[in-house]
């Protein structure tokens, strides 16, 4: 064990459930509880970059917690990929939380306490997916995630809420019961153990029959990837408030999915394997219809988080793909472009919740002509979108080039293909959500004004610049980021 | 650190970056001297930079990034030419718009034409790929910058389709890197005659994606309507802002990657021809002068295919003195829709009485773009004529490129001044147009002269100029050159007067041309709620079926397994007891019949 | 159980008689409407099968079918459909159709499968050879009980016997809790319109109760050396009481008997049990192995004519702890078959008061 | 960490007596409090019986482990002419589940009883619950087949008694209570009738002896018949589908005390039985039984995985919700047992030790509710949580843990199931289980949903938290549920051992 490493680990799990804690005890007092918010992400983050800079040094903190049966443990080891999850996820924690504190105030929002406590034990089990040291650790923090997100999408408490946390939960734990844990179990029959292993901890392990049969169940298992048939629940998620959408629906729970698909598919089945497996292929179409398909039907949305949310199930299977292709430089790919679309999409999800908390308005149609009073928001909508669809200046383009390049260098013609079909589509239905509020033709003027007096909270727009400058910065250090990564995507000799 | 060492450093970064961070300054800059300095300096700036020290054919800086050897600046005799028309044409644009405060529009012209220029000096595909899809932003923000209706869906159309040509050559550009394992441009081809140019194999996957992005750049036909269609939608300065660069690019583009591509010849040809049509028909004069941008690109398409030296030197100069008067034409155009409102020939005429000084700029941009001898376009189109003069099997592209030039000189050379400011008279009595619009127009009619008539210089910075200097010598100015291009002015002149007098020339009358693009504007927005009602009707039923499926399991399964259903409902102990006895027999049956 | 049948023939022709007599009742019940009708025919089914037990040589169960199914469990039941409807409705035909077949394909599946059973009495049937032979060899020695079956219920399994008790004492524990104790159980003032026209019914009652109360101990004390044993005598004690109240009304028994200390009664009879079984651990002998009953020191100190036949002497724990246990299971029956008659007839008391109330 | 191995690593040699202690203790007890003059002495009696037996239950458990399994002959006599206990892995750990549960219930008992029954009745319930829990533990340490059948009919009447006295709270307590004595009496009728018919066979009733002697037989009718009659007569006592009709009604009109025992118990010991006889006393390991496993019980097992986790969504009283899911939770268990390996046994004794964990936390924190709030329907008890927070939790950890939330003992079960299955090549068997749990999270979640996440309408009964008595244990499960999710080596190794002690004759 690697000194120190451990106390790392054991303080990125220990922070936000310490956190989660804290912030019921003081509930009754709002400053101190979202006081307490901020605080517990900033250190969140302090440790979850010390992490980073360990694996990078090549010292990857380790830490066994427990063995609740034999062969089976609680384990956990940084590698880059997860590296780059904890520290996204825990910087993007303390932006959305300063967006929380605007929204929930200014929409003046019941149960605020269960939001901040249940967004700190969203972000412990976020830290245990990233860490895990096996899959079976990794299955207990998903499902954690799951259930400590449920309360988040049902927060309206509502029928409609409810209705949705039904599906919310009924896919995704659904999903991981029937194929994700099945797949689990599987991989542990088949390899005697469920341990993330450079260069895939099945590779000469199993028959083509059998690798087919986990790769399948462990990639539509993730159901957080929300590949299709399985992404109905993250539409549905989309009631939402702002800063869950924002958060969980933009980085934590959906980069989740395609997190694990991307670690199973470096790790588990290993590029050797994927590229001899059939089923990759077909889930490569899987993912490029999804990826179609989702960007279609966002176009057809007005109401501007669900075309997000649909935007989000395309972008995801990006990644889907990418992981899948059969090389292992579409891994590197892969977890920038999870990374880039993380900064894009909560751009632009705490710009819909800006716009909602300013004006009321949550439909497209709405928003034309808000941008000359919402300038800022509106512009960094702009920068969040052309980051999405893989414009320069935006990091999303970096990773838009390398997931064609590693499409294109495998002869995976119909992931290129859909990948730059959707790029298109992505500008078609993102873009002029922002022109159309920024440069109104005449006559398009502002159709309704601010609901609260002085527009979108002060918190709530620092918040998404962060973001969307952030959008801009990854552009220049994404090369930095893929370099970080490249050890996943190394072959055993 | 002494100046030397700062313009060291300066220099070497690609001169499109320097455009760009002007344009920073342009978008805080709140008084006009500021943005003077912005719109000014910063294409001052960046001609400093690529004129110094002059370092063609080196490239300047090379770097990894994500594992692709980048090359940010590559500058050599071809981009440089073009450089020096982005960098007139941004400073011209700056002079031209100064008027207006719209620090938006500043900020997406400066990065607009940075960008263009960061490309013609990017030294691989994938830079090149960046700064193209920056300058497509950049240039669609120009558009919806007109703050109208048409102009929106005009942008979204521009937007799309020129995303769409980015796309194609991101992919193109990616692919060919990969077959090539490369994408330094100087990797990818060698040298011929001294220039790295026609360095892409059109016939390979990734070049054929690269071609087909260029074409829709340089709007070939059939793809071609993005350009008329958005020019005349921006705002007065808008058109001359946009003019310049995307065309312009996507010709440098053509010779660095295609020349000497037979295809181009006849593409080009076409280029020429059609759009006379159109510009000789249509009402507003701006997309007169789109189209008229259209036909002057087939110049250089066609010239870029014969890949002549000379063609190509042709195809160069062209481009540069192109950017000039075309600009000067739209300003002048831009001129009349800040004072008048609009620019539709049919409510145009009569305005030299009060817009003088924009009328004599009108002209020179008129006898420019028709070539007349001594004025810019003369000095260039000359070389690619004679370019096509020579070779073998040239003769239809000859005829044709002639053809088109006549018609040049009837919709560009007579039909714009004439229309606009002399014809029936209107009765409008406009202002003259700002201080700062004369100066702009001033200084490109100026320029129009001084290469018309010292093209010296300009031969010399052409992408060959040992060839070019050597037609200057030779042929320019011979007598043949001269004659026939006067004989086809005159003809051209009569021809109008005729027609005019006649009254056969399609009259000045309001209404829309329907060209390819209706098919855009029209069949697109229309197509797409056609398509998407049957998918959206299918959609539900498939969602109805759905529904009534689920809605009648759950309503059996309610039947069966709710507490008062099949499975569910008390059942009396009797049965119960029966139901021991069959399991008791079925145990029995299968253990004693094994 | 054990003896072989000397004439198998008559045997089997009264076999056969009694088993067709058992049908025709048991078809009576199943056509009877009125419950008390079925309960009298059950109690005639009870008394049937006692014969027939009898006839194969079973006498201890005959005595308890005898005892408990036609008798005890006839007043239990009586004083059920007190407190109910008397009739029910007949089922369709069409409803028995179903189980009919049910039951005829399992019982011929049974039929085909009891084809393998040993002939009854067969002495080389596993049943008479293995364990059974074993304890007809054993036990005179090891316990020195003349009645085999003695022995092997109340020591070789006295552990079941055990059980067993406990059985009936949560019996009792359940009917107790179910049916009442407490208030709702107090018994009816005495009616005015009782008089005195039972009289002969009384004098011979007291005189038979006494007779009763004997004769179960004799049964209780008679287990050992034939049929008999404390389940048979608590059952008679049971009914020496039940008749009690019969005769002199509820009331007077439970002031008699009162329903609390007949509860306690039988829990004391487990506790006696298991106590013995303590007792014998205690002396360093297993559960229930009665010839540690008493500690050897004690057991050295008992005059020998105490122990009778000296061949017998090692016996001595033997038969103390049968008799100990046996009297704990006569104390835990009894009182269990009061308690249920209590309750029982209680409710019905409770069910007048109400329906005169009404 | 601290793992409960050393727990019975050092547990206390007793006597050589201690397995029959084990069972008459809590016998002796039930005497005593049915004699005690008080509530709350009859109380002390039961806990301190309990607490015995499950002190025996653990001496038991180490000494098994150390030296293997325990033989103790009860009067002395050797088998098979006497009585002899014999307890090997399986049995100690059905020893140990079985007395543990007991002294939950018990200690539960004391607040919980006040509420639901009348004092005077006390001191016979308690009595009610030892022989009760005498029984079941006499069953599952008995090595006599007969005797296993007398102690299934002491915890059974003492059962039907208990069920009966709900009827202060509900009046369907009653017909429920009959319900389940008539069934329990089929099957322990048909259990004894396969008894007669083994001894018919073989003339013993030692499990040892019958094993040996039924090896030798072959191919006998007999021994056929006997089979049928033994497994579906304990197949009815431990609810198997469609069995399990008794079950529903008993637990859910049943007072608390009993309804948490016999959820953690009652099936689980007739499993245990039904296990012990097809595994170990019938010959060749499962082969002897193997049609019926493969065409009833296996079959039936998942039938009524799916089928009793429908009913349970489709359920609106919170407890019959509970009941059905047990009954669905009993095949999963039976699923396990009839995979018929190492593997497969020692998934499902994991699972029944688990379900018996988790299912008892739910009733008891319901029951704990139930104190306060007279109420059945699932609909009283939105917004809960709010007034009982503790109780909630309790409830929470049991419902996650049964849907097989990770970090719960639940999840560690589902884990060896699925694993197990798909060891044994029985993809269907893995499928079952995979879409079992998915019911099973859905009528969770509609508990849980409507406790934490409903607010109670205006003007409804609120509850209040339940007293301490009657909060601790249930903490103490509740935080079982999660601790053994964390470090399940203690349950592990318990069905692992019983798992070998049940597959050790298999060839």
């Amino acid at each position: 064990m690697t000194s120190g490493g451990d106390l790392l680990i054991f303080l990125a799990l220990a922070t936000p459930l310490f956190a989660a804690v804290a912030i019921y005890a003081v509930g009754r007092m709002p400053d101190v509880r979202e006081t307490l918010t901020v605080i517990a992400s900033i250190a969140l983050s302090i440790v979850t970059i010390s992490m980073f800079m360990r694996v990078g040094a090549g010292n990857p903190p380790v830490l066994t917690v427990a063995r609740p049966l034999a062969g089976l443990e609680i384990a956990f080891r940084l590698e880059p990929l997860g590296a780059l999850f904890a520290v996204m996820a825990s910087a993007l924690w303390g932006v959305n939380s300063l967006f929380s504190i605007g929204y929930m105030r200014g929409k003046r929002e019941a149960n605020q306490t269960r939001f901040y406590v249940c967004f700190a034990f969203a972000m412990f089990a976020v830290m245990g997916i990233a860490m895990a040291a096996n899959l079976f650790t990794l299955f207990i923090f998903y499902e954690v995630l799951t259930f400590s997100t449920y309360p988040l999408v049902t927060h309206a408490g509502d029928a409609a809420a409810r209705r949705a946390g039904r599906i919310y939960l009924a896919t995704l734990v659904g999903a991981s019961l029937v194929l994700f844990l099945p797949g689990i179990v599987g991989v542990h029959l088949a390899a005697g153990s469920t341990t993330f292993i450079p260069g895939g901890l099945l590779t000469g392990k199993v028959n083509v029959v059998t690798g087919n049969v986990l790769l399948l169940l462990l990639v539509f298992g993730a159901a957080k990837a929300a590949l299709m048939p399985l992404h109905g629940w993250l539409p549905a998620a989309m009631v939402a408030p702002a800063p869950v959408s924002a958060l969980l629906h933009a980085v934590a729970v959906v980069k989740a999915g395609a997190f694990v698909i991307l670690k199973t598919s470096a790790y588990i089945f290993g590029s050797d394997l994927i590229s001899a497996l059939p089923a990759a292929t077909w889930l490569l179409w899987v993912a490029a219809g999804t990826i179609v398909i989702a960007s279609l039907v966002a176009m057809t949305k007005d109401e501007l988080k669900l075309r997000l949310a649909w935007s989000t199930v395309g972008q995801l299977a990006y990644v889907t793909s990418a992981a899948l292709l059969p090389a292992a430089a579409g891994l590197v790919a892969g977890g920038l472009h999870m990374l880039i679309h993380a900064f894009a999409k909560i751009t632009l999800f705490m710009c819909a919740g800006a716009i909602y908390v300013a004006t009321g308005a949550s439909k497209v149609s709405e928003m034309r002509g808000l941008g000359r009073s919402m300038p800022i928001v509106f512009a960094c909508f702009l920068a969040g979108a052309l980051c999405v669809v893989g414009l320069p200046p935006f990091a999303g383009m970096w990773s838009k080039f390398l997931l064609i390049t590693a499409a294109f260098g495998t002869q995976t013609w119909i992931t290129a293909a859909a990948m730059i079909v959707s790029s298109l589509l992505g500008l078609l239905y993102l873009a002029p959500v922002a022109i159309r509020a920024l440069l109104p033709p005449a006559g398009d003027g502002s159709s309704g004004g601010f609901i609260r007096p002085y527009g979108a909270p002060g918190p709530v727009v620092a918040a998404l610049a962060i973001t969307a400058a952030g959008c801009v910065a990854l552009f220049l250090f994404a090369d930095a980021v893929a370099a970080y990564l490249a050890p996943i995507a190394r072959r055993v000799p | 650190m002494t100046v030397e060492r700062l313009l060291d450093l300066g220099a070497a970064i690609n001169p499109g970056f320097h455009l760009i961070i002007a344009a920073l300054l342009a978008a805080v800059a709140k008084d006009t001297f500021t943005r003077a300095v912005a719109l000014i300096g910063g294409p001052a700036l960046a001609l400093l930079v690529m004129l110094y020290p002059p370092v063609a054919g080196v490239e300047v800086s090379r770097e990894m990034f994500l594992g692709f050897q980048l090359s940010l600046y590559r500058p050599d005799s071809l981009s440089l030419i073009f450089g020096l028309g982005f960098v007139l044409a941004a400073a011209l644009g700056g002079v031209y718009s100064l008027h207006r405060r719209d620090r938006m529009q500043d900020a997406a012209g400066l990065v607009y034409a940075g960008s263009a220029l960061g490309a013609i000096f990017a030294g691989d595909l994938i830079t090149l790929v960046i700064f193209a899809e920056v300058a497509t932003v950049a240039s669609a923000l120009l558009v919806f910058a007109a703050r109208t209706g048409p102009a929106y869906h005009a942008g979204l159309r521009f937007l799309t389709i020129q995303f769409a040509a980015g796309l194609l050559l991101t992919a193109g550009a990616a692919l060919y890197g990969l077959e090539k394992g490369t994408f330094l441009i100087a990797d990818l081809g060698g040298l011929w005659n001294g220039l790295l140019v026609g360095i892409v194999d059109p016939a390979s996957a990734g070049g054929m994606l690269i071609f087909a992005g260029v074409g829709i750049k340089a709007a070939f036909p059939l793809v071609h309507n993005w350009l008329t269609d958005s020019y005349p939608n921006t705002t007065e300065t808008g058109a001359v802002v946009l003019s310049p660069y995307t065309t312009t690019m996507a010709v440098y583009l053509l010779a660095r990657f295609f020349a000497g591509y037979d295809p181009l010849i006849w593409i080009g040809a076409a280029m020429t021809v059609y759009p006379v049509f159109f510009a000789v028909m249509e009402n507003d004069l701006r997309k007169v002068l789109a189209y008229s941008t259209n036909n002057q690109i087939g110049f250089m398409v066609c010239a870029v295919g014969i890949g002549s030296t000379l063609s190509i030197n042709g195809a160069a100069a062209h481009a540069v003195a192109h950017i000039v008067f075309k600009g000067l034409l739209f300003m002048t155009m831009g001129a009349i829709k800040l004072r008048v409102g609009t620019t539709k020939a049919s409510e145009l005429g009569g305005l030299h009485r009060t817009m003088p000084w924009t009328t004599l700029a009108c002209l020179v941009g008129s006898v420019s773009i028709s070539a007349l001898p001594f004025f810019a376009g003369y000095t260039s189109k000359t070389m690619i004529m004679t370019a096509a003069e020579s070779g073998p099997g040239m003769l239809i592209v000859w005829l044709m490129l002639l053809f088109a030039s006549a018609g040049v000189l009837e919709h560009s050379g007579i039909k714009i001044p004439f229309m606009a400011f002399f014809s029936h008279d209107s009765g409008k009595r406009p202002e003259e147009a700002p201080f700062n619009m004369l100066l702009a127009m001033g200084l490109s009619a100026g320029l129009c002269l001084v290469i018309g008539i010292y093209p010296g210089w300009f031969y010399a910075l052409l992408p060959f100029p040992d060839q070019a200097l050597e037609f200057l010598a030779q042929d320019l100015v011979s007598t043949a050159h001269i004659i026939q291009q006067l004989q086809l002015l005159v003809f051209a002149v009569l021809a109008f007067m005729i027609l005019w007098r006649l009254k056969l020339y399609p009259a000045e009358r309001p209404g829309v041309i329907i060209d390819i693009e209706w098919l855009w504007r029209k069949g697109a927005p229309e197509a797409g709620p056609a398509l998407a009602k049957p998918m959206r009707a299918g959609a539900r039923i498939l969602a109805g079926l759905a529904s009534i499926v689920i809605g009648r399991m759950q309503m059996a399964a309610r039947q069966v397994f709710a507490s008062d259903g099949l499975v569910s409902r008390k059942v009396p102990l009797s049965a119960t007891a029966i139901l021991a006895l069959c399991i008791l027999g079925l145990v029995m049956l299968v253990s004693l019949f094994q | 159980m054990i003896a072989l049948p000397s004439s198998l023939n008559a045997n089997l022709v009264i076999g056969i008689a009694l088993l067709v007599m058992l049908l025709v009742v048991a078809g009576a019940i199943v056509r009877t409407r009125s419950l008390l009708a079925a309960i009298i025919l059950f109690s005639i089914y009870s008394l049937v099968s006692a014969v027939w037990l009898v006839v194969m040589d079973a006498a201890d169960v005959a005595f308890t079918e005898a005892v408990i199914g036609a008798g005890v469990s006839t007043i239990v039941l009586l004083g059920a459909i007190l407190l109910t409807r008397g009739e029910v409705e007949k089922p369709g035909w069409r409803a028995l159709v179903a189980p009919a077949l049910v039951c005829a394909g399992v019982g011929g599946l049974l039929i085909y499968a009891a084809a393998g059973l040993p002939a009854l009495g067969d002495p080389a049937s596993p049943a008479n050879a293995h364990v059974g032979r074993a304890y007809l060899e054993a036990a005179p020695k090891e316990i020195g009980a003349p009645n085999i079956v003695t022995a092997v219920l109340a020591s070789y399994r006295g552990f079941d016997t055990l059980g067993e008790t406990a059985v009936i004492f949560a019996a009792g524990i359940g009917v107790a809790l179910m049916l009442g104790f407490g208030p709702h159980a107090s018994p009816l003032p005495p009616a005015a319109t009782i008089g005195d026209h039972h009289v002969v019914l009384r004098v011979s009652a007291k005189f038979l109760i006494p007779l009763i109360a004997l004769f179960a101990l004799y049964v209780q004390f008679h287990g050992d050396l034939g049929a008999g044993g404390g389940f048979q005598a608590g059952v008679i004690m049971a009914a020496a009481i039940i008749l009690h109240a019969l005769v002199f009304g509820l009331r007077d028994t439970m002031m008699a008997v009162p329903p609390r200390l007949v509860r306690s009664i039988a829990a004391l009879g487990v506790l006696l049990y298991a106590g013995v079984g303590v007792a014998c651990m205690l002396n360093g002998g297993a559960f229930l192995d009665y010839d540690y009953l008493f500690p050897p020191a004690f057991e050295k100190q008992v005059p020998g004519w105490l122990l009778g036949d000296p061949e017998h002497a090692h016996h001595w724990g033997q038969h103390f702890g049968i008799l100990l246990i046996e009297l704990g299971v006569l104390l835990t029956v009894a009182a269990t078959m009061l308690t249920i008659f209590y309750g029982f007839a209680g409710r019905t008391v409770e069910a007048i008061r109400q329906e005169r109330g009404a | 960490m601290i793992s409960f191995e050393t727990l019975y690593a050092a547990a206390p040699a007793l006597t050589a007596h201690a397995p029959v202690l084990m069972v008459a203790g809590p016998l002796i007890a039930a005497c005593v409090a049915a004699l005690s003059p008080t509530a709350r002495t009859s109380w002390m009696i039961s806990v301190t019986g309990s607490m015995f037996a499950a002190w025996m239950a653990l001496a038991i458990t180490g000494e098994v482990a150390r030296h293997g399994a325990v033989d103790y002959y009860i009067g002395g006599f050797a088998p098979p002419l006497g009585i002899a206990f014999y307890i090997d892995g399986l049995g100690a750990m059905m020893a140990l589940l079985v007395s543990s549960a007991g002294v939950m219930a018990s200690i539960y008992s004391g607040h919980s009883l006040a509420a639901e029954v009348r004092a005077e009745k006390h001191t016979h319930v308690q009595a009610a619950f030892l022989l009760c829990q005498a029984g079941l533990l006499g069953l599952v340490s008995t090595g006599d087949a007969f005797n296993a059948f007398v102690f299934l009919e002491v915890s059974s009447i003492g059962a039907y008694a208990l069920v009966a006295i709900g009827e202060k709270r509900d009046r369907r307590a009653l017909p429920a209570a009959f319900n389940y004595l008539i069934m329990g009496t089929i099957g322990a009728t048909l259990y004894v009738i396969g008894i007669g018919f083994l001894y018919a066979a073989t003339g013993t009733l030692n499990m040892a002896d019958l094993s040996a002697r039924l090896a030798t037989l072959g191919d006998s009718s007999v021994v056929q018949a006997g089979f049928a009659f033994i497994v579906v007569g304990l197949g009815i006592k431990a609810a198997m589908f469609p069995l399990h009709g008794w079950l529903p009604g008993a637990y859910s009109f049943g007072p608390s005390l009993i309804v948490i025992f016999l959820a953690a118990t009652a099936t689980k010991t007739s499993i245990y039985l039904m296990a012990r006889f097809i595994f170990d006393v019938f010959p060749d390991g499962a082969a002897f039984g193997r049609n019926f496993i493969a065409w009833v019980l296996a079959p039936l097992a998942a039938t009524a995985a799916i089928v009793c986790s429908i009913q349970a969504t489709f359920e609106r009283e919170i407890r019959r919700i509970l009941a059905f899911s047990s009954v669905a939770q009993v095949g999963l268990i039976l699923l396990g047992l009839s995979l018929a390996t190492i593997l497969g046994a020692s998934a499902g004794l994991f699972y029944l030790m688990a379900h018996a964990l988790m299912k008892m936390t739910l009733f008891m924190a319901v029951g704990g509710l139930a104190i306060s709030l007279p109420a059945r329907r699932l609909d009283d008890f939105a917004g809960v949580a709010r007034d009982a927070p503790w109780s909630a939790t309790a409830f929470a950890a049991g419902a996650l843990s049964l849907a097989g939330a990770p970090l719960t003992l639940g999840f560690l079960a589902k884990w060896r199931l699925l694993e197990a299955a798909l060891n044994a090549g029985q993809i269907w068997i893995a499928a079952t289980v995979a879409i079992a749990s998915l019911l099973t999270l859905l009528y969770v979640g509609r508990m849980l949903e409507a406790i934490f996440f409903r607010s109670a309408p205006a003007g409804a009964p609120r509850a209040v938290e339940a007293p301490v008595g009657v909060l601790a244990p249930v903490l103490v499960l509740a935080g079982l549920n999660i601790w053994f999710g964390l470090d399940a080596s203690l349950p592990e190794q318990l069905a692992g051992a019983g798992a070998k002690a049940l597959l050790a004759g298999a060839p």
